[in-house]
């Protein structure tokens, strides 16, 4: 009988939760055509990226030597860039790379910055004080050069990319963790699960994290674009993703040059990026107005 | 913004995507006319400078702009057609004598030249004073210009307008040297510290240095007591450090500049469609190479080497990626009679995958092996682009070649003469001389040998050549020098020499350049308009 | 308030000491030497010329020895002088920074007229049609990589108007209509992605403010629509929109570099990016210095704002 | 009713909706009235009644999704609700004007107080600049702000509550309106101020005769100011009388029940309240038929069928209900019997007796707060939260501590558990000194004393489920674990009338009760001997607080808690606690049997406190001490006595010389001179 309530209680919370995750799904996408459109790009371009062998009717490094900066026809529908390469293959396998940077960029410097955030702010007095400080150090010095330098130091390859823009992203992660520890720090939940005598550990992880979702989803989400964009500038400046592989980035990257010539070169990239950034910007303002209390409980 | 895209894909609907025409020139500079007076030619060179000072740069940025304002003993002849000569005019020095056993040098030089009219030179005479001064300068500081006078066992003046060098034994390469970019005289003045010359420059050549902002532009004007009679016509020169290809292309298309530059087959067609009327100019300047770590293995295997060269497709590079070119020997085409015969050189480099493979299951290696090759995006693009093309080349006959774009300073401080590196694409530096391009790079202390060659016969050979003065023969020694390299040192593997091309509006006039730095032709250079 | 300030700027100081630091450490944990590279540039290299010349330029020491003589020299002004050309770095940077201080002047000026009207527009008609063009036009300012408008604008001035802004910097004081044209299209560029963040902030700002029970009170004096969006919730609102021009002034700078390469402007930005390439130390560490100083003035300048903004904040 | 003379303002049928999501939401479903000129008509109901939504109807002020739908509010014969946006601004402030709750958000922060005042003159009067001044001081010294002058260039948060509030009334005044709508204007005020708030609109109606509508939730500020009373229940009028008739004769039952669910001060401690079953329905799901048969005890199945009209039931007293017999008290209170909580009540042992036993003794507990300033934080002096506090609880007794805000009770109740260190004295726990003790022995005493808070939504994680709310104690003191806990956690939930099904909820899908119920859950979880109540009932509507009293005394007698009930409410206080401690500014300055505290108060502020509290009964009307001025900061409280500042009978003595806390008669302790 007893093993029977648990199985019952498994089963219903479940359902609870998942009802509440899809109760929450219907209303965004009642309330939120655009971010909706939003999520199904970026849903299409993870599927993109992961069926990639499958969509791309061309290996992405592959020289097609007969076949240099030709423009866009049957054979290669966005045509090839200078080597002779397939250039929408290549857009399939970069979707790859931008996500791949996007998502490690904002997942490590959300560890971080959580980690930095929550000591920071919920411990205070001298920890915050300096942790603080060494953030603000590295908010000061703009983030392209201080990727510059990271980038020069550890020599280029995509990994590297990833860590300098996980160091140029964590101060912000840490700084709105903080602001969020603070707030919550003084919540009565906090105080409540105090009163009952759960340890800080539990306090932290049981209530600080999972309450403070709402503005870290959001910033993830602006993250994860901005992240793209510095890929693409750091490639620019020549410290980005090295050649061969097919990164957005890259490929706009030293476009200026084709942009008379073969302009298929420098739009198609361009627009993969600009767009899935735009989607995920997008995504960020559409959370925002709907996890934002004061906004979406004034209806 | 979307429109704004559209409307720039439909504003340069792609023309052709053939090659450059193969000629070396077309459009030539003919018939002159009376040269005017006035006006100022402005362009985009090279990077900027990193300092002025001639003898603490070899750099092509460096002395392309000091070689207005600076001369030397002698220099190149300049002018239509002779864009790579190596014959020998006065500079400084009016006429010279060489003597029998070829170990002394007398120079007579002009007495009617002035410095330029600043302090602390303040317009004094040039003297034989101001050629020792600078003779003195380049033996002490380090650089490549001190190699030419490691047989110059003392310098004398007797008198303002005569210096004497004498030699330790004879030198081949001494006068090519002292024509080439490496040794511009300096007033005296300056070898003792007077004048600030990482930043400034004062010579006795047609232009003065008018202002260097660095990153922005250095700018010359017309130096009115040039010994040249009547020259410079220009009243003045800009020259721009070197920006984003498109914002060159954008600013000679919209006639901010006078003359552009570019090696790059897309900019070519770009130039041509948007500047109909415009004076081309392509000319052969520089050449890359692969150059090999051999103290490394596999590749201290000569078999090993000789399958990369062969595993190359260089015609198949050169056309997709800079439009023309040639195949290259250990001396480049532009010092054309040193240079080994196109046959030859084309024979030593033939496009041979099956071949290569061969060699390479030869050395034992048939499934092929991992290296990583650097290759640095601060001379621009194309490199790049070429080691991708050299490194799907490579993977035909089974060598899997990791790319690594190094930042210019990683590149060319720190991983390529620590030999930290598996393979790297690189420039060959255009010299005027052959042992320039042979001393540096493959004698076993070569300053240069950062692939580790290291052949007592080849060593031999290379210091055997600068005792032969005698032109021909020379010329003879350094070809079998080059097939000795060919087959038997095969490192660095020569790709190809390619074309610069010369972009002028139509009316500039006298524009020839010479593949020596300096502008050595600036002065002969009028506007009609 | 001036306690306030004061404490600030001991902050600030305390910041920059870490920022030049971590970049001290930073470059010279780069591979590369600048002796190396000056004798490569020379054409040869040896090992007792790099020791030579590394003991000339001080560069033998340890790095905390070098840190402290550093820090020492800059306390007094010092900057050191640039390991290339010899020239007094302060020189530099006193060349440069007006370059990047206008341009980002500039843009943030282009930002603000841009921006805050259009936020408040967007506020205004909260959820409607124009609400949605707006905020996907601001959204899709962000989006765009700033090098790719940067060739896109000047790509069209060449291809459809047969110009570009003028060759060789000039400056404001030397030839103020050539100057004009020169930074107008970089200020541009940069203004779209700070407004595109003005935008936002101001929206949702003013949003947040007015739905607050004193722009009620506002409005059952009788106030009319302007008085109570421009006189109370706007400037309720400014806080948060300089709060967000502060922080973003980290990132206009980071674009100035792009910018700058781009249209050849002669700034701080490029300066930097140069001097990391040839490792150039004491102008990178002078620069970053400066970057960083600016950084932390300007949101000096935006607290001392909050004062004179918000009361609560002044007395406090 | 329009043609009766002197109709100032006719609201008729008057629908407000609001767009969501899910389609139009009604928030005011036809609601009429009328007031006449210099009259004072209250709108009371509780929360989410529409009772402000239909005072923000008349001048259009609701949020952009808001707005009236149909129905026409006549202002002097002119339907406000069909005039365009200009011509409504220019009734706006000019003819009528607001005030609303909350003082501390409702002024610009950015602007003085002096420019906002003449702001509103400007909107609607051209006068010379100089003029403009002087208007603005005369109101400023119209509505009592001393120094008026010196206040015009000061901002908002300079000022005190009670002082924004007056400046908000002068700005209301600002025009000379002929009708002022006051939002709870009182609410968010302590009882002292507030007594002073009500004086001074009282006293400004006199002299000015303007017109006020009332809206409150407060059925002790009906009684004192009102004249009429609408009555408001889910978006409808269902009572509107005449003040008097209202408390006397209350002809809905949802107006009789309201009336019976407060506790008074003569409410007898014995008795359970009345409290009405369920909570305030959703706007969401609003009930078919009489919108409160649900809730109401004797609905029948017409009432679920039909809505009844609002029925005339003579001299102008109107009711919205089919019972028609007179004396529906009897009724109540038959059926009544038959509706009280399925709560096992157990003739307790523990209740009504003091046990000797002491379980805790607090003594002179102190908590300083360092005011600190500068860049290495130097300390500049202290907030003196609490100041020197002893009393003691013994076990199954309850202990009242009332005092206003700022007083250090809520402080208090922390320091007793340790989520705040004390600065000075001691706190004992069944005999173990527990302010000094190790982090694990704290977590033992933790589980013998739990805390409920005010607030029972903020208290409650939102991301937690019930089940994980409630078996958070558990699994922190490891007391029991899987199908046990299940187990327990059930049995809490039925404890505190919730049902197993509520387990997998989340806090957001409770009313406000039903979320003070999983809190008072979540204490009881370790079973407890002592639980500080911090303003428990508080935030929760009258009909809803009185459910949750009577189960905190059902689970005292069941359970032989001990309570800490800190509350600003002394009905509330009187009402559940044995014995009552009047705190002000950190010090008790009485303490004494509740019944004879509140009868026979003896500290001067005790009796002005007492005396503030509105009640409700128009006739009851007594004279009341009216106390000058505010709570003085806590960070530089007065000398001696400190409440000499304010109190009225005060010495010389009382400036320098701080009083002991004397026994006065046994188990009265009071902190005056005069005793």
């Amino acid at each position: 009988m007893q093993e029977l309530q648990t199985v019952e209680k498994v089963i219903l919370k479940e359902n609870t939760k998942m009802f509440q995750f899809k109760e929450n799904c219907r209303r965004f996408i009642r309330s939120n055509p655009i971010g909706t459109i939003s999520i199904g790009f970026i849903l299409l371009v993870i599927l993109i990226s992961v069926l990639a062998p499958i969509i791309a009717p061309y290996d992405p490094v592959l020289q097609n030597r007969q076949s240099i900066l030709i423009g866009p026809n049957g054979t290669h529908i966005l045509g090839t860039d200078e080597l002779g390469r397939d250039v929408f293959s290549r857009i399939v396998y970069g979707s790859r790379i931008s996500l791949l940077v996007g998502f490690s960029a904002v997942v490590f410097s959300m560890i971080f910055g959580i980690f930095f955030g929550v000591v920071s702010g919920y411990f205070g007095g001298v920890i915050d004080m300096i942790v603080q400080r060494i953030m603000d150090a590295i908010m000061s010095i703009p983030s392209l050069i201080l990727a510059l330098f990271i980038a020069a130091l550890l020599g280029p390859a995509i990994q590297n990319v990833i860590i300098a823009l996980v160091i140029v992203e964590t101060p912000r992660f840490a700084r709105i963790v903080r602001g969020e520890m603070l707030r919550i720090r003084e919540t009565n939940y906090v105080e409540a699960s105090r009163s009952i005598g759960s340890s800080v550990f539990r306090i932290i992880w049981k209530h600080a994290i999972p309450n403070m979702g709402a503005p870290i989803i959001v910033l993830a989400s602006l993250a994860f674009g901005q992240s793209i964009i510095a890929e693409a500038s750091l490639s620019f400046l020549g410290i980005g993703t090295p050649p061969p592989n097919p990164s957005w980035g890259l490929m706009l990257s030293d476009a200026s040059r084709f942009m008379e010539t073969a302009p298929w070169l420098v739009l198609f990239p361009g627009l993969a990026l600009a767009l899935c950034v735009l989607a995920f910007n997008l995504l960020g303002d559409a959370l925002r107005d709907f996890l934002d209390p004061k906004i979406s409980s004034k209806k | 913004m979307l429109i704004l895209i559209l409307f720039v894909l439909a504003a340069c609907e792609s023309g052709s995507n053939e090659p450059a025409s193969k000629s070396e020139s077309s459009n030539k500079t003919g018939e002159e006319g009376t040269p005017k007076e006035g006006g100022t030619l402005s362009f985009y060179d090279f990077d900027d400078p990193k300092t002025l000072d001639p003898h603490k740069s070899i750099a092509s940025a460096t002395n392309s702009r000091i070689g207005l304002v600076y001369n030397k003993l002698v220099t190149f002849a300049t002018g239509p057609d002779n864009f790579s000569s190596d014959e020998i005019v006065p500079d400084l020095a009016k006429d010279w004598e060489i003597s029998e056993d070829g170990k002394t040098y007398t120079f007579h030089l002009r007495d009617d030249v002035k410095w330029q009219n600043i302090a602390p030179v303040n317009g004094r005479a040039f003297t034989s004073e101001d050629v020792i001064a600078t003779m003195e300068r380049i033996k002490n500081l380090p650089g490549p210009q001190a190699n030419s006078l490691v047989s110059v066992e003392s310098i004398e003046a007797p008198d303002d307008y005569t210096v004497i060098f004498n030699l330790s034994e004879p030198y081949a390469p001494l006068l090519n040297q002292l024509a080439s970019f490496v040794m511009w005289i300096l007033p005296k003045e300056a070898t003792e510290g007077k004048v600030d010359l990482d930043n400034t420059a004062i010579g006795t050549g047609p232009f003065i240095l008018e202002s260097w902002k660095r990153g922005v532009e250095a700018s010359f004007k017309k130096n009115p007591d040039y010994f040249e009679e009547g020259k410079p016509y220009l009243d003045g020169v800009t020259i721009y450090p070197n920006g984003d290809s498109m914002t060159e292309v954008n600013a000679f298309r919209t006639g901010q500049t006078d003359v552009i530059l570019t090696d790059s087959k897309i900019d070519f067609e770009t130039l041509k469609k948007s500047v109909p009327d415009a004076q081309i100019q392509s000319e052969i300047v520089t050449a890359s190479r692969l150059f090999i770590n051999q103290t490394r293995k596999p590749l201290d295997n000569i078999l090993v080497r000789q399958a990369m060269s062969k595993a190359i497709d260089r015609e198949g590079a050169w056309k997709s990626i800079y439009g023309n070119g040639e195949y290259n020997g250990y001396v480049m085409p532009t010092l054309e009679d040193w240079a080994l015969p196109l046959d030859e050189r084309k024979e030593y480099q033939e496009y041979d995958p099956e071949g290569a493979k061969e060699l390479l299951a030869e050395a034992g290696f048939p499934d092929g092996f991992e290296v990583s090759m650097i290759v640095t995006d601060g001379y621009g693009p194309q490199l790049v682009t070429l080691a991708e093309w050299v490194a799907e080349d490579l993977k035909e006959i089974g060598i899997k070649v990791n790319i690594e774009v190094l930042e210019y300073g990683t590149f060319f401080s720190e991983r390529w003469p620590s030999k930290e590196y598996d393979i790297g694409i690189g420039l060959v530096t255009p010299v005027t001389d052959p042992s320039d391009s042979l001393d540096p790079f493959f004698k076993s202390d070569g300053y240069r040998n950062w692939q580790g060659v290291n052949d007592p016969k080849l060593d031999e050979m290379i210091k055997q050549q600068y005792l032969i003065v005698d032109r021909d023969e020379r010329i003879k020694y350094i070809n079998e020098i080059e097939r000795y390299l060919f087959e038997n040192v095969t490192n660095h593997v020569n790709l190809f020499a390619y074309h610069i091309h010369h972009f002028k509006q139509p009316y500039v006039k006298g524009f020839d350049p010479h593949s020596n730095y300096g502008y050595l032709f600036m002065k002969n250079v009028w506007l009609d308009k | 308030m001036i306690g306030y300030i004061f404490k600030r700027l001991l902050y600030g100081i305390l910041v920059v000491l870490i920022m030049v630091t971590f970049v001290f450490v930073l470059m010279r944990s780069v591979p590369g030497d600048v002796v190396t590279l000056q004798l490569a540039e020379a054409g040869s290299v040896s090992e007792e010329q790099v020791d030579e010349m590394k003991s000339q330029l001080g560069l033998d020491k340890s790095i905390g020895i070098q840190l402290v003589v550093w820090l020492t020299n800059a306390v007094q002004g010092d900057l050191g002088n640039s390991l290339w050309s010899a020239q007094p770095v302060v020189n530099l940077i006193v060349e440069r920074l007006p370059v990047t201080l206008e341009l980002t002047f500039f843009s943030v000026i282009l930002a603000i007229i841009i921006g805050i009207p259009i936020g408040v527009l967007s506020a205004v008609k909260h959820n409607s049609f124009i609400d949605h063009i707006l905020r996907v036009t601001a959204v899709g300012g962000l989006s765009i990589p700033n090098f790719w408008l940067g060739l896109i604008i000047l790509l069209v001035l060449s291809l459809v108007f047969n110009w570009i802004p003028p060759l060789g910097f000039k400056s404001f004081s030397e030839n103020p209509i050539v100057n004009f044209q020169q930074m107008v299209f970089p200020a541009l560029v940069l203004a779209v992605t700070l407004s595109a963040s003005i935008i936002r902030m101001t929206r949702s700002a003013l949003l947040e403010v007015l739905h607050t029970d004193f722009i009620r009170t506002i409005r059952s004096k009788g106030a009319k629509e302007r008085v109570v969006i421009y006189k109370h919730a706007l400037r309720n609102s400014l806080v948060s929109v300089i709060t967000l021009i502060g922080i973003q002034i980290g990132t206009l700078l980071g674009g100035t570099v792009v910018l700058e390469t781009i249209f050849s402007l002669p700034g701080l930005g490029s300066l930097i990016f140069e001097s990391v390439t040839i490792r150039d130390y004491p102008i990178v560490q002078a620069s970053v210095l400066t970057f960083g100083t600016m950084f932390l003035l300007v949101n000096l300048v935006v607290d001392v704002m909050y004062g004179w903004i918000d009361p609560r904040i002044r007395n406090n | 009713m329009a043609k009766e003379s002197g109709v100032l303002l006719q609201v008729d049928k008057m629908k407000t909706v609001f767009q969501t999501q899910s389609g139009y939401i009604e928030a005011v479903n036809g609601i009429s009235f009328h007031i006449k000129k210099g009259e004072t008509v209250a709108i009371v109901g509780e929360s989410g009644s529409g009772k402000s939504v239909s005072a923000m109807s008349i001048l259009r002020l609701l949020e952009k999704s808001g707005k009236v739908s149909s129905g026409r509010i006549l202002f002097k014969d002119i339907n406000l609700n069909e005039l365009s946006d200009e011509e409504i601004r220019k009734v706006r402030g000019k003819e009528i004007a607001m005030i609303f709750q909350d003082p501390m958000s409702c002024l610009d922060p950015v602007y003085t107080i002096g420019d906002q005042i003449i702001e509103a003159i400007k909107i609607h009067e051209d006068l010379p600049k100089k003029e403009y001044y002087s208007r603005a001081v005369e109101l400023l010294q119209l509505v009592g702000l001393p120094d008026a002058k010196a206040r015009m260039s000061i901002y908002p948060h300079q000022l005190s509550g009670g002082q924004r509030q007056r400046v908000m009334i002068a700005i209301a005044l600002a025009c000379r309106p002929n009708l002022i709508i006051a939002d709870e204007p009182t609410t968010a005020l302590d009882v002292t101020v507030q007594a002073q708030i009500m004086e001074l609109l009282k006293k400004l109606q006199t002299e000015l005769g303007t017109a006020i509508i009332l809206v409150t939730h407060d059925l002790g500020v009906v009684a004192e100011m009102a004249d009429r009373v609408v009555v408001v229940y889910a978006g409808q009028v269902v009572e509107e009388s005449n003040v008097i008739d209202l408390f006397n004769k209350p002809e809905h039952p949802y107006t009789e029940a309201l009336l019976q669910s407060v506790p008074r001060i003569e409410t007898n401690k014995n008795e359970r309240l009345m409290a009405i079953k369920g909570s305030v329905p959703s706007l969401y799901d609003m009930p078919t038929g009489c919108r409160f048969h649900p809730r109401c005890p004797y609905a029948s199945e017409i009432c679920r069928q039909e809505e009844p009209p609002l029925m005339n039931l003579g001299e102008n007293h109107y009711s919205k209900c089919w019972i028609k017999e007179k004396d529906i008290k009897k009724v109540m209170q038959n059926v009544n019997h038959n509706e009280q909580e399925d709560i096992e009540i157990i003739d307790s042992p523990h209740f009504g007796k003091h046990q000797n036993k002491k379980i805790l003794e607090v003594h002179g507990l102190k908590k300083y707060f360092p005011i600190t300033k500068g860049f290495f934080s130097r300390t500049v002096g202290y907030v003196r939260a609490v100041d020197g506090l002893s009393f003691d609880i013994h076990e199954g007794e309850t202990l009242g501590l009332v005092g206003e805000s700022g007083c250090g009770k809520s402080t208090s109740g922390r320091l007793i558990t340790s989520l705040l260190k004390p600065t000075g004295g001691s706190v004992t726990f069944n005999g173990q000194d527990i302010s000094r003790i190790n982090r694990h022995a704290l977590k033992k005493v933790r589980q013998r004393i739990q805390f409920v808070f005010q607030d029972p939504y903020s208290t409650l994680n939102p991301r937690m489920t019930v089940g994980d709310i409630i078996g958070e104690p558990l699994e922190v003191h490891r007391l029991v674990k899987g199908t046990e806990k299940y187990a327990r956690i059930v049995e809490l939930l039925e404890t505190v009338g919730l049902t197993r099904n509520d387990i997998q909820k989340f806090p957001h899908q409770f009313s406000g009760g039903q979320r003070q119920r999983i809190g008072i859950a979540r204490a009881l979880a370790t079973e407890p001997d002592l639980l500080i109540c911090d303003e428990a009932v508080s935030a929760l509507d009258v009909s809803v607080q009185a459910q949750i009293l009577n189960l905190l005394r059902d689970l005292q007698q069941k359970l032989g808690l001990s309570y800490l009930f800190i509350s600003h409410d002394l009905n509330v206080v009187k009402y559940i606690s044995h014995r009552v401690c009047v705190m002000y500014l950190g010090e008790i300055v009485e303490i004494a049997d509740s019944e004879v505290l509140f009868q026979n108060p003896l500290h001067p502020y005790s009796q002005a406190l007492i005396s503030a509290v509105p009640i409700p009964d128009p006739e009851g009307k007594s004279e009341r001490i009216i106390l000058e001025g505010e709570v003085p900061s806590p960070s530089n409280p007065p000398s001696g006595c400190k409440f000499h500042t304010r109190c009225l009978i005060a010495t010389d003595t009382c400036q320098t010389q701080q009083p002991d806390l004397k026994e006065v008669s046994p188990g009265h302790k009071v902190a005056c001179h005069n005793y």
